[in-house]
């Protein structure tokens, strides 16, 4: 098992009803870790319209998650 | 100045109004002579809906790191003297000015292009989410027009 | 304001530095949501030669009637909301601001778009002539970059 | 004969010695005038590299001259 911190921002923060969760995980990367919040917290997006960012920067679905590793989904960006 | 404004400084998360004159100090440098700017204000109507005003939420670690990398590409991309770039957090008002980028080369072809490439940039790169509050209607995570090209963008 | 900058006011030869807040103040309208503008600077050399400062020599009338006819131009070819424009006279020293264009628009291409036009007719039809001051050198009239393009353009 | 007042600015005017002149000419249009007057005051520009204004408007060089017209030969522009 892995222990993570996942960040939310925007709309998953707010249907995941919190900024921030620690989380313990049998999943080595990202992409089955989202479908696993996605189906508890009800995110709308599907894991191709997001990006994951480990420790503040951006990383492929592919990355092997290490136990500490702050997780972030990043919803489609609207800045500007 | 933040530790996290502090890696180059040229590239900015404002929580408040930042004076253009703070903005452009960076960009006289002796060799530019010519300057491209360009800002995003808040409108007052979007798709039809009369907008009273905005919140951004900013990743900040990340966007800071994003924005420089996107000032960076620009240097190495474009011939020009110096790039600087803001974009604001927290709640704006119609007319607020929501993102300022600002460009000084020697040559204006030069300083339009880096301008409109760090611009289009931001719009699809910087983890940045518009929220709008509309006159008489709930607020709305604005959805995202740029989709395909944020993801292709980076594979 | 003089007789002859009234006829719109948006197109202005000045004789002394301009602020910035005069001259954005017509841009700010409601459906404005970009804003692109370009600035000339005076730079410190020209083709090698270290530069002091420059004079501008402007037939005014007709560079105010050829200004306002640049920026109607614009008006008309791109979907902008407002464009101003400022050239300056007389003696200008390093890092000064020589001219400034200001667009706003309800989208980003548009203001890139009719910024870029401004400025490019700006140095091909604008009757405005340019002589630099150089350290230890006499001052010399700047032979013209464009004259095919002035030439051609109109005819 | 017509009565004109030619302005001068730049490099012409520096060579005419003077911002304006009065002007007496048989010449029709403005071609042949700024052929006489680059002759007298040793401009160094073709009028093919010259626009031509008359009473502040950018005109055709066969544009007739007329009674108390003012006449601007515009040398090759480096404004911005």
């Amino acid at each position: 098992m892995t222990t993570l911190r996942i960040d939310y921002f925007a709309q998953l923060r707010e249907l995941a009803g919190t900024a921030s969760e620690a989380c313990e995980t049998a999943h080595a990367t990202p992409g089955p870790l989202y479908e696993e919040l996605r189906a508890r917290h009800g995110f709308p997006f599907k894991a191709s319209q997001l990006r994951v960012a480990v420790n503040d920067a951006f990383v492929p679905w592919e990355h092997p998650l290490a136990d500490g590793d702050v997780v972030v989904f990043i919803p489609p960006v609207t800045g500007g | 100045m933040s530790v996290r404004q502090a890696q180059s400084g040229l590239f900015r998360v404002a929580h408040a109004p930042v004076s253009l004159e703070a903005l452009r100090a960076p960009l006289h440098v002796a060799e530019a002579g010519g300057f491209c700017s360009f800002e995003g204000w808040v409108r007052n109507r979007n798709e039809g809906l009369p907008v009273e005003g905005l919140d951004y939420e900013v990743y900040e670690a990340l966007a800071l790191k994003e924005g420089e990398k996107i000032l960076q590409e620009a240097r190495e991309k474009f011939a020009i003297a110096q790039a600087v770039a803001m974009h604001r957090a927290g709640s704006l008002k119609v007319g607020d000015m929501a993102v300022w980028i600002g460009v000084s080369a020697p040559h204006r072809d030069a300083a339009f292009q880096a301008c409109r490439y760090i611009i289009d940039e931001i719009k699809t790169r910087l983890p940045v989410w518009k929220r709008e509050h509309y006159v008489g209607g709930e607020p709305q995570w604005v959805a995202c027009h740029h989709q395909g090209a944020a993801h292709t963008h980076h594979s």
